[in-house]
Protein backbone atom coordinates (compact mmCIF):
# COMPACT_ATOMS: atom_id res chain seq x y z
CA UNK A 1 0.00 0.00 0.00
CA UNK A 2 1.54 3.12 -1.57
CA UNK A 3 0.58 6.48 0.15
CA UNK A 4 1.79 9.47 -1.50
CA UNK A 5 1.49 12.98 -0.17
CA UNK A 6 2.79 16.22 -0.86
CA UNK A 7 2.15 19.76 -0.26
CA UNK A 8 3.27 22.43 -2.86
CA UNK A 9 3.95 25.55 -3.65
CA UNK A 10 3.72 25.65 -7.45
CA UNK A 11 0.91 24.49 -9.88
CA UNK A 12 1.00 21.28 -10.98
CA UNK A 13 -0.51 19.08 -13.68
CA UNK A 14 -2.30 16.37 -12.29
CA UNK A 15 -1.93 14.20 -15.73
CA UNK A 16 2.03 14.44 -14.95
CA UNK A 17 0.94 12.89 -11.41
CA UNK A 18 -1.66 10.34 -12.02
CA UNK A 19 -0.20 8.59 -15.01
CA UNK A 20 3.18 7.61 -12.51
CA UNK A 21 1.02 6.90 -9.92
CA UNK A 22 -1.38 4.57 -11.67
CA UNK A 23 1.42 2.62 -13.44
CA UNK A 24 3.32 2.18 -9.86
CA UNK A 25 0.36 0.08 -9.42
CA UNK A 26 0.30 -3.07 -12.05
CA UNK A 27 -2.07 -5.37 -11.53
CA UNK A 28 -4.98 -2.97 -9.78
CA UNK A 29 -8.57 -2.74 -11.05
CA UNK A 30 -9.57 0.76 -11.38
CA UNK A 31 -8.26 4.56 -10.22
CA UNK A 32 -10.41 7.37 -9.20
CA UNK A 33 -9.15 10.64 -9.03
CA UNK A 34 -11.00 13.96 -8.37
CA UNK A 35 -8.97 16.84 -8.88
CA UNK A 36 -10.54 20.40 -7.56
CA UNK A 37 -10.09 23.89 -8.83
CA UNK A 38 -9.82 27.58 -7.98
CA UNK A 39 -13.33 28.42 -9.77
CA UNK A 40 -13.50 31.15 -11.01
CA UNK A 41 -17.07 32.30 -10.70
CA UNK A 42 -18.39 35.27 -8.22
CA UNK A 43 -15.47 37.28 -8.98
CA UNK A 44 -12.56 35.64 -7.49
CA UNK A 45 -9.57 36.98 -8.33
CA UNK A 46 -7.07 35.11 -6.39
CA UNK A 47 -7.15 33.01 -3.70
CA UNK A 48 -4.49 32.26 -0.90
CA UNK A 49 -3.98 28.98 1.00
CA UNK A 50 -1.92 29.22 4.03
CA UNK A 51 -0.47 26.36 6.47
CA UNK A 52 1.07 25.99 9.41
CA UNK A 53 4.83 23.62 8.85
CA UNK A 54 4.25 21.53 12.12
CA UNK A 55 0.30 20.36 11.50
CA UNK A 56 -0.77 20.20 7.74
CA UNK A 57 1.41 17.87 6.45
CA UNK A 58 1.12 15.39 9.26
CA UNK A 59 -2.39 15.94 9.44
CA UNK A 60 -2.78 15.06 5.50
CA UNK A 61 -0.02 11.75 6.38
CA UNK A 62 -2.56 11.20 9.19
CA UNK A 63 -5.95 11.53 7.01
CA UNK A 64 -3.98 9.18 4.31
CA UNK A 65 -3.33 6.35 7.20
CA UNK A 66 -6.76 6.48 7.98
CA UNK A 67 -7.84 6.17 4.36
CA UNK A 68 -5.54 3.41 4.15
CA UNK A 69 -7.03 1.82 6.90
CA UNK A 70 -10.38 1.87 5.82
CA UNK A 71 -10.91 1.00 2.17
CA UNK A 72 -9.19 -1.74 0.54
CA UNK A 73 -6.69 -0.11 -1.45
CA UNK A 74 -3.54 -0.81 -3.64
CA UNK A 75 -1.90 3.06 -3.41
CA UNK A 76 -3.16 6.41 -2.69
CA UNK A 77 -1.81 9.98 -3.63
CA UNK A 78 -2.92 13.37 -1.64
CA UNK A 79 -1.45 16.38 -3.45
CA UNK A 80 -2.58 19.78 -1.90
CA UNK A 81 -1.38 23.02 -3.34
CA UNK A 82 -0.58 26.32 -0.76
CA UNK A 83 0.33 29.68 -1.53
CA UNK A 84 -1.24 32.13 -3.96
CA UNK A 85 -3.18 30.65 -6.92
CA UNK A 86 -5.27 31.78 -9.81
CA UNK A 87 -9.06 30.60 -10.68
CA UNK A 88 -8.23 27.51 -13.27
CA UNK A 89 -5.90 25.92 -11.69
CA UNK A 90 -5.54 22.57 -9.67
CA UNK A 91 -5.69 23.45 -6.09
CA UNK A 92 -6.35 19.54 -4.58
CA UNK A 93 -5.44 15.56 -5.82
CA UNK A 94 -6.78 12.69 -4.49
CA UNK A 95 -6.22 9.86 -6.71
CA UNK A 96 -6.83 6.02 -4.79
CA UNK A 97 -6.25 3.19 -6.64
CA UNK A 98 -7.92 -0.49 -6.09
CA UNK A 99 -8.42 -3.93 -7.29
CA UNK A 100 -12.34 -2.88 -7.25
CA UNK A 101 -13.71 0.00 -8.14
CA UNK A 102 -16.26 0.86 -5.04
CA UNK A 103 -13.22 1.22 -3.03
CA UNK A 104 -11.40 3.48 -4.97
CA UNK A 105 -14.09 5.76 -5.23
CA UNK A 106 -15.30 6.09 -1.82
CA UNK A 107 -11.69 6.64 -0.26
CA UNK A 108 -11.57 9.56 -2.73
CA UNK A 109 -14.89 10.71 -1.56
CA UNK A 110 -13.71 10.43 2.63
CA UNK A 111 -10.80 12.01 1.83
CA UNK A 112 -12.03 14.69 -0.02
CA UNK A 113 -15.15 15.98 2.93
CA UNK A 114 -11.87 15.19 5.52
CA UNK A 115 -9.84 17.62 3.70
CA UNK A 116 -12.85 19.99 2.98
CA UNK A 117 -13.35 20.73 6.09
CA UNK A 118 -10.84 19.14 8.51
CA UNK A 119 -7.40 20.09 6.86
CA UNK A 120 -5.05 22.55 8.60
CA UNK A 121 -5.83 25.20 5.75
CA UNK A 122 -6.24 28.86 5.98
CA UNK A 123 -7.64 30.38 3.06
CA UNK A 124 -8.90 33.90 1.54
CA UNK A 125 -10.00 35.15 -1.36
CA UNK A 126 -10.05 38.42 -3.32
CA UNK A 127 -13.04 40.12 -4.91
CA UNK A 128 -12.93 43.40 -5.82
CA UNK A 129 -9.58 44.31 -4.73
CA UNK A 130 -10.46 42.95 -1.20
CA UNK A 131 -9.00 40.33 0.75
CA UNK A 132 -11.40 37.86 2.87
CA UNK A 133 -10.72 34.90 5.15
CA UNK A 134 -12.89 32.21 3.94
CA UNK A 135 -14.75 29.29 6.47
CA UNK A 136 -16.24 25.95 5.49
CA UNK A 137 -19.59 25.50 4.37
CA UNK A 138 -22.11 24.18 6.67
CA UNK A 139 -22.21 21.50 3.41
CA UNK A 140 -18.53 20.61 4.03
CA UNK A 141 -19.19 20.01 7.86
CA UNK A 142 -22.89 17.81 6.54
CA UNK A 143 -20.57 16.15 4.32
CA UNK A 144 -17.83 15.16 6.69
CA UNK A 145 -20.63 13.48 9.38
CA UNK A 146 -21.76 11.17 6.92
CA UNK A 147 -18.66 9.04 7.45
CA UNK A 148 -19.18 8.86 11.72
CA UNK B 1 16.08 32.88 22.93
CA UNK B 2 12.02 33.76 23.26
CA UNK B 3 8.75 32.26 22.39
CA UNK B 4 8.08 32.12 19.13
CA UNK B 5 4.72 33.09 18.47
CA UNK B 6 3.42 31.80 15.05
CA UNK B 7 0.08 33.59 13.76
CA UNK B 8 -2.01 31.74 11.42
CA UNK B 9 -5.26 32.85 9.35
CA UNK B 10 -7.01 35.91 10.08
CA UNK B 11 -4.97 36.36 13.25
CA UNK B 12 -1.99 37.33 11.36
CA UNK B 13 -4.06 40.11 9.87
CA UNK B 14 -4.64 40.49 13.29
CA UNK B 15 -1.12 40.71 14.63
CA UNK B 16 -0.10 42.38 11.67
CA UNK B 17 2.37 39.97 11.10
CA UNK B 18 3.15 36.20 10.73
CA UNK B 19 5.44 35.47 13.88
CA UNK B 20 6.70 37.33 16.88
CA UNK B 21 8.41 36.63 19.90
CA UNK B 22 7.43 36.75 23.14
CA UNK B 23 9.65 36.85 26.25
CA UNK B 24 10.51 32.89 28.27
CA UNK B 25 8.87 31.40 29.78
CA UNK B 26 4.87 31.99 28.57
CA UNK B 27 1.89 30.75 30.56
CA UNK B 28 -1.70 31.53 29.29
CA UNK B 29 -2.07 34.54 31.49
CA UNK B 30 1.48 35.97 30.32
CA UNK B 31 0.40 34.93 26.41
CA UNK B 32 -2.85 37.24 26.97
CA UNK B 33 -0.92 39.42 28.86
CA UNK B 34 1.72 40.02 25.57
CA UNK B 35 -1.00 40.55 23.10
CA UNK B 36 -2.86 43.09 21.94
CA UNK B 37 -6.39 43.71 23.81
CA UNK B 38 -8.51 42.99 20.45
CA UNK B 39 -5.65 39.92 19.27
CA UNK B 40 -5.88 38.95 23.33
CA UNK B 41 -9.99 38.67 22.85
CA UNK B 42 -9.95 36.40 19.17
CA UNK B 43 -7.20 33.86 21.40
CA UNK B 44 -9.51 33.54 24.44
CA UNK B 45 -12.01 32.34 21.87
CA UNK B 46 -13.91 28.92 22.10
CA UNK B 47 -12.53 28.39 18.41
CA UNK B 48 -9.18 29.23 18.59
CA UNK B 49 -6.46 26.36 19.19
CA UNK B 50 -3.51 26.76 20.54
CA UNK B 51 -0.21 24.05 18.97
CA UNK B 52 3.24 23.91 21.67
CA UNK B 53 6.03 22.47 19.17
CA UNK B 54 3.14 21.05 16.74
CA UNK B 55 1.40 19.20 19.47
CA UNK B 56 -2.33 20.92 20.08
CA UNK B 57 -2.99 21.60 23.70
CA UNK B 58 -6.34 19.75 24.69
CA UNK B 59 -6.39 22.98 27.56
CA UNK B 60 -4.96 26.05 26.02
CA UNK B 61 -5.10 27.78 29.47
CA UNK B 62 -2.27 24.60 30.50
CA UNK B 63 0.10 26.60 28.25
CA UNK B 64 3.68 25.91 29.65
CA UNK B 65 6.40 27.33 27.05
CA UNK B 66 9.46 27.69 27.62
CA UNK B 67 12.81 29.10 25.36
CA UNK B 68 12.83 28.03 22.24
CA UNK B 69 9.57 26.70 22.38
CA UNK B 70 6.99 27.68 19.36
CA UNK B 71 3.36 28.51 19.97
CA UNK B 72 0.79 28.69 16.99
CA UNK B 73 -2.64 30.30 17.88
CA UNK B 74 -4.53 28.55 15.18
CA UNK B 75 -8.22 30.26 14.27
CA UNK B 76 -10.89 27.47 12.65
CA UNK B 77 -9.15 26.21 9.38
CA UNK B 78 -10.87 27.33 6.17
CA UNK B 79 -10.57 23.48 4.96
CA UNK B 80 -8.97 22.60 1.60
CA UNK C 1 -23.97 20.37 -20.24
CA UNK C 2 -21.85 18.79 -22.31
CA UNK C 3 -22.08 14.98 -23.12
CA UNK C 4 -19.41 13.17 -24.62
CA UNK C 5 -19.70 8.98 -24.97
CA UNK C 6 -17.93 7.02 -27.25
CA UNK C 7 -17.10 3.23 -27.77
CA UNK C 8 -13.52 2.75 -28.63
CA UNK C 9 -11.74 -0.57 -30.47
CA UNK C 10 -8.20 0.62 -29.88
CA UNK C 11 -6.04 1.14 -26.73
CA UNK C 12 -6.32 5.09 -25.05
CA UNK C 13 -4.85 7.31 -22.67
CA UNK C 14 -6.73 8.08 -19.80
CA UNK C 15 -5.09 11.50 -19.64
CA UNK C 16 -5.28 12.42 -23.13
CA UNK C 17 -8.91 12.31 -22.42
CA UNK C 18 -9.21 14.02 -19.36
CA UNK C 19 -7.46 16.84 -20.10
CA UNK C 20 -9.27 18.61 -23.25
CA UNK C 21 -12.51 17.12 -21.17
CA UNK C 22 -11.24 19.27 -18.03
CA UNK C 23 -9.98 22.32 -20.04
CA UNK C 24 -13.68 22.38 -22.08
CA UNK C 25 -14.91 23.45 -18.96
CA UNK C 26 -13.58 26.33 -17.42
CA UNK C 27 -15.13 27.66 -14.02
CA UNK C 28 -15.38 24.05 -12.62
CA UNK C 29 -15.03 23.26 -9.27
CA UNK C 30 -13.88 19.99 -10.05
CA UNK C 31 -13.71 16.81 -11.77
CA UNK C 32 -13.71 13.59 -10.55
CA UNK C 33 -12.59 10.21 -12.92
CA UNK C 34 -12.75 7.08 -13.23
CA UNK C 35 -10.75 4.64 -15.46
CA UNK C 36 -11.10 0.99 -15.13
CA UNK C 37 -8.25 -1.35 -16.15
CA UNK C 38 -8.24 -4.68 -17.35
CA UNK C 39 -6.74 -6.61 -13.90
CA UNK C 40 -4.06 -9.43 -14.74
CA UNK C 41 -4.76 -10.97 -11.64
CA UNK C 42 -6.11 -14.88 -11.61
CA UNK C 43 -3.70 -15.95 -14.42
CA UNK C 44 -5.63 -14.02 -17.24
CA UNK C 45 -4.57 -13.88 -20.19
CA UNK C 46 -6.53 -11.76 -22.55
CA UNK C 47 -10.52 -10.68 -22.23
CA UNK C 48 -12.55 -9.84 -25.50
CA UNK C 49 -15.72 -7.27 -24.64
CA UNK C 50 -17.87 -7.48 -27.38
CA UNK C 51 -21.10 -5.12 -27.91
CA UNK C 52 -24.27 -5.04 -30.18
CA UNK C 53 -23.87 -1.90 -32.85
CA UNK C 54 -27.73 -1.15 -31.95
CA UNK C 55 -28.27 -1.04 -28.50
CA UNK C 56 -24.53 -0.35 -26.84
CA UNK C 57 -24.32 3.07 -27.83
CA UNK C 58 -27.47 4.24 -27.65
CA UNK C 59 -27.38 2.68 -24.36
CA UNK C 60 -24.48 3.92 -22.87
CA UNK C 61 -26.44 7.56 -24.62
CA UNK C 62 -29.16 7.15 -22.53
CA UNK C 63 -27.25 6.26 -19.33
CA UNK C 64 -25.69 9.81 -19.76
CA UNK C 65 -28.95 11.18 -20.10
CA UNK C 66 -29.67 10.03 -16.74
CA UNK C 67 -26.86 10.80 -15.10
CA UNK C 68 -27.11 14.25 -16.12
CA UNK C 69 -30.54 14.53 -15.44
CA UNK C 70 -29.70 13.52 -11.79
CA UNK C 71 -26.61 15.27 -10.53
CA UNK C 72 -25.75 19.28 -11.10
CA UNK C 73 -22.90 18.61 -13.78
CA UNK C 74 -20.83 20.92 -16.24
CA UNK C 75 -19.82 17.66 -18.40
CA UNK C 76 -19.81 14.26 -18.54
CA UNK C 77 -17.50 11.87 -20.82
CA UNK C 78 -18.00 7.88 -21.01
CA UNK C 79 -16.01 6.11 -22.83
CA UNK C 80 -15.44 2.17 -22.99
CA UNK C 81 -13.00 0.15 -24.96
CA UNK C 82 -14.95 -2.94 -26.98
CA UNK C 83 -12.80 -5.60 -29.14
CA UNK C 84 -9.79 -7.94 -27.52
CA UNK C 85 -7.70 -6.06 -24.68
CA UNK C 86 -4.57 -7.14 -22.80
CA UNK C 87 -4.32 -6.94 -18.68
CA UNK C 88 -3.41 -3.29 -18.14
CA UNK C 89 -5.31 -1.71 -20.83
CA UNK C 90 -7.26 0.49 -19.47
CA UNK C 91 -11.39 -0.27 -20.55
CA UNK C 92 -13.71 2.55 -19.44
CA UNK C 93 -13.28 5.75 -18.18
CA UNK C 94 -15.67 8.18 -16.94
CA UNK C 95 -15.10 11.68 -15.84
CA UNK C 96 -17.47 14.14 -14.91
CA UNK C 97 -17.27 17.84 -14.00
CA UNK C 98 -18.86 20.21 -11.77
CA UNK C 99 -19.15 22.92 -9.93
CA UNK C 100 -18.87 21.04 -6.65
CA UNK C 101 -16.77 18.42 -5.68
CA UNK C 102 -19.90 15.92 -4.49
CA UNK C 103 -21.86 16.05 -7.91
CA UNK C 104 -19.24 15.14 -9.76
CA UNK C 105 -17.97 12.25 -7.31
CA UNK C 106 -21.19 10.43 -7.20
CA UNK C 107 -22.44 11.33 -11.05
CA UNK C 108 -18.61 8.69 -11.55
CA UNK C 109 -19.76 6.01 -8.57
CA UNK C 110 -23.83 6.15 -10.48
CA UNK C 111 -22.61 5.72 -13.95
CA UNK C 112 -19.94 3.21 -13.16
CA UNK C 113 -22.42 0.90 -11.33
CA UNK C 114 -25.11 1.30 -13.95
CA UNK C 115 -22.03 0.38 -16.56
CA UNK C 116 -21.03 -2.78 -14.62
CA UNK C 117 -24.26 -4.36 -14.37
CA UNK C 118 -26.60 -2.26 -16.74
CA UNK C 119 -24.66 -1.90 -19.87
CA UNK C 120 -25.18 -3.85 -23.04
CA UNK C 121 -21.80 -5.37 -23.34
CA UNK C 122 -20.61 -9.39 -23.74
CA UNK C 123 -17.00 -9.94 -21.55
CA UNK C 124 -15.06 -13.35 -21.93
CA UNK C 125 -11.71 -13.55 -20.68
CA UNK C 126 -8.51 -16.37 -21.24
CA UNK C 127 -7.09 -18.07 -18.59
CA UNK C 128 -4.44 -21.02 -19.28
CA UNK C 129 -5.77 -20.89 -23.29
CA UNK C 130 -9.37 -21.23 -22.36
CA UNK C 131 -11.86 -18.59 -22.92
CA UNK C 132 -14.73 -18.43 -20.51
CA UNK C 133 -17.84 -16.25 -20.96
CA UNK C 134 -18.09 -13.65 -18.02
CA UNK C 135 -21.09 -12.95 -15.79
CA UNK C 136 -21.62 -9.75 -13.72
CA UNK C 137 -20.94 -10.22 -10.33
CA UNK C 138 -23.68 -10.17 -7.73
CA UNK C 139 -22.07 -7.06 -5.80
CA UNK C 140 -22.63 -5.32 -8.92
CA UNK C 141 -26.19 -5.40 -8.53
CA UNK C 142 -26.23 -4.79 -4.79
CA UNK C 143 -24.05 -2.02 -6.20
CA UNK C 144 -26.52 -1.17 -8.23
CA UNK C 145 -29.55 -1.57 -6.51
CA UNK C 146 -28.54 1.67 -3.97
CA UNK C 147 -29.58 4.04 -6.61
CA UNK C 148 -32.94 2.70 -6.88
CA UNK D 1 -33.65 -10.88 -48.69
CA UNK D 2 -33.98 -13.02 -45.49
CA UNK D 3 -34.24 -12.32 -41.94
CA UNK D 4 -30.42 -11.81 -40.10
CA UNK D 5 -30.07 -12.65 -37.26
CA UNK D 6 -27.09 -11.90 -34.77
CA UNK D 7 -25.99 -13.58 -32.04
CA UNK D 8 -24.53 -12.00 -28.73
CA UNK D 9 -22.32 -13.61 -26.47
CA UNK D 10 -22.77 -17.19 -25.80
CA UNK D 11 -25.12 -17.49 -28.42
CA UNK D 12 -22.57 -16.61 -30.62
CA UNK D 13 -20.79 -19.58 -29.76
CA UNK D 14 -23.21 -21.81 -29.72
CA UNK D 15 -23.99 -20.70 -33.24
CA UNK D 16 -20.93 -21.28 -34.49
CA UNK D 17 -21.13 -17.70 -36.45
CA UNK D 18 -22.34 -14.45 -34.78
CA UNK D 19 -24.49 -13.81 -37.87
CA UNK D 20 -26.68 -15.37 -39.96
CA UNK D 21 -29.48 -15.59 -42.16
CA UNK D 22 -33.37 -16.97 -42.40
CA UNK D 23 -36.03 -16.94 -43.71
CA UNK D 24 -38.99 -14.47 -43.92
CA UNK D 25 -41.17 -13.78 -42.37
CA UNK D 26 -40.42 -15.05 -39.34
CA UNK D 27 -42.15 -15.27 -35.71
CA UNK D 28 -41.33 -17.34 -32.59
CA UNK D 29 -42.16 -20.24 -33.76
CA UNK D 30 -40.05 -19.90 -37.27
CA UNK D 31 -37.47 -18.72 -35.59
CA UNK D 32 -37.12 -21.78 -33.13
CA UNK D 33 -37.59 -24.32 -35.80
CA UNK D 34 -34.74 -22.69 -37.62
CA UNK D 35 -32.26 -22.74 -34.60
CA UNK D 36 -30.64 -26.12 -33.89
CA UNK D 37 -32.24 -27.87 -30.64
CA UNK D 38 -29.88 -26.53 -27.78
CA UNK D 39 -29.52 -22.54 -29.63
CA UNK D 40 -33.30 -23.08 -29.58
CA UNK D 41 -33.18 -24.24 -25.73
CA UNK D 42 -31.08 -21.12 -24.57
CA UNK D 43 -33.00 -18.95 -26.80
CA UNK D 44 -36.11 -20.12 -24.93
CA UNK D 45 -34.54 -19.27 -21.87
CA UNK D 46 -36.18 -16.32 -19.90
CA UNK D 47 -32.73 -14.75 -19.51
CA UNK D 48 -32.46 -14.51 -23.17
CA UNK D 49 -33.53 -10.85 -24.58
CA UNK D 50 -34.89 -10.38 -28.25
CA UNK D 51 -34.02 -7.51 -30.55
CA UNK D 52 -35.77 -5.98 -33.27
CA UNK D 53 -34.04 -3.61 -35.18
CA UNK D 54 -32.45 -2.58 -32.30
CA UNK D 55 -35.77 -2.16 -30.43
CA UNK D 56 -35.89 -4.39 -27.24
CA UNK D 57 -39.31 -6.38 -27.51
CA UNK D 58 -41.12 -6.82 -24.19
CA UNK D 59 -42.70 -10.25 -25.21
CA UNK D 60 -40.32 -12.12 -27.24
CA UNK D 61 -43.18 -15.04 -28.14
CA UNK D 62 -44.82 -12.02 -30.33
CA UNK D 63 -41.38 -11.32 -32.54
CA UNK D 64 -42.79 -10.52 -36.14
CA UNK D 65 -39.70 -9.81 -38.49
CA UNK D 66 -39.95 -9.34 -41.72
CA UNK D 67 -37.14 -9.36 -45.07
CA UNK D 68 -34.51 -6.54 -44.39
CA UNK D 69 -35.23 -6.81 -40.55
CA UNK D 70 -32.55 -7.59 -37.92
CA UNK D 71 -32.87 -10.04 -34.70
CA UNK D 72 -30.55 -9.95 -32.15
CA UNK D 73 -30.75 -12.51 -29.59
CA UNK D 74 -29.05 -11.44 -26.34
CA UNK D 75 -27.58 -13.49 -23.50
CA UNK D 76 -27.60 -11.52 -20.07
CA UNK D 77 -24.85 -9.15 -20.49
CA UNK D 78 -21.67 -9.60 -18.94
CA UNK D 79 -21.29 -5.50 -18.14
CA UNK D 80 -18.29 -2.98 -18.62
Amino acid sequence: MAKDVRLLTEPFVPGALVGPFTDAHPGLGGVCTFVGEVRGDDAVEALELSHYERLTLPGMESLADETLARFELMGLLIVHRVGAMLPGEPIVLVSACARHRRPAIQAVDFAMDNLKSNAWFWKREKRGGEWSWIEPRPEDHADLARWK
Amino acid sequence: MAVKLVFLGKLADLAGAPEREAAAPLDWGGLLKALEPALAAQVSSEKVRIALNGGLLSDKSALAAREGDEVALLPPVSGG
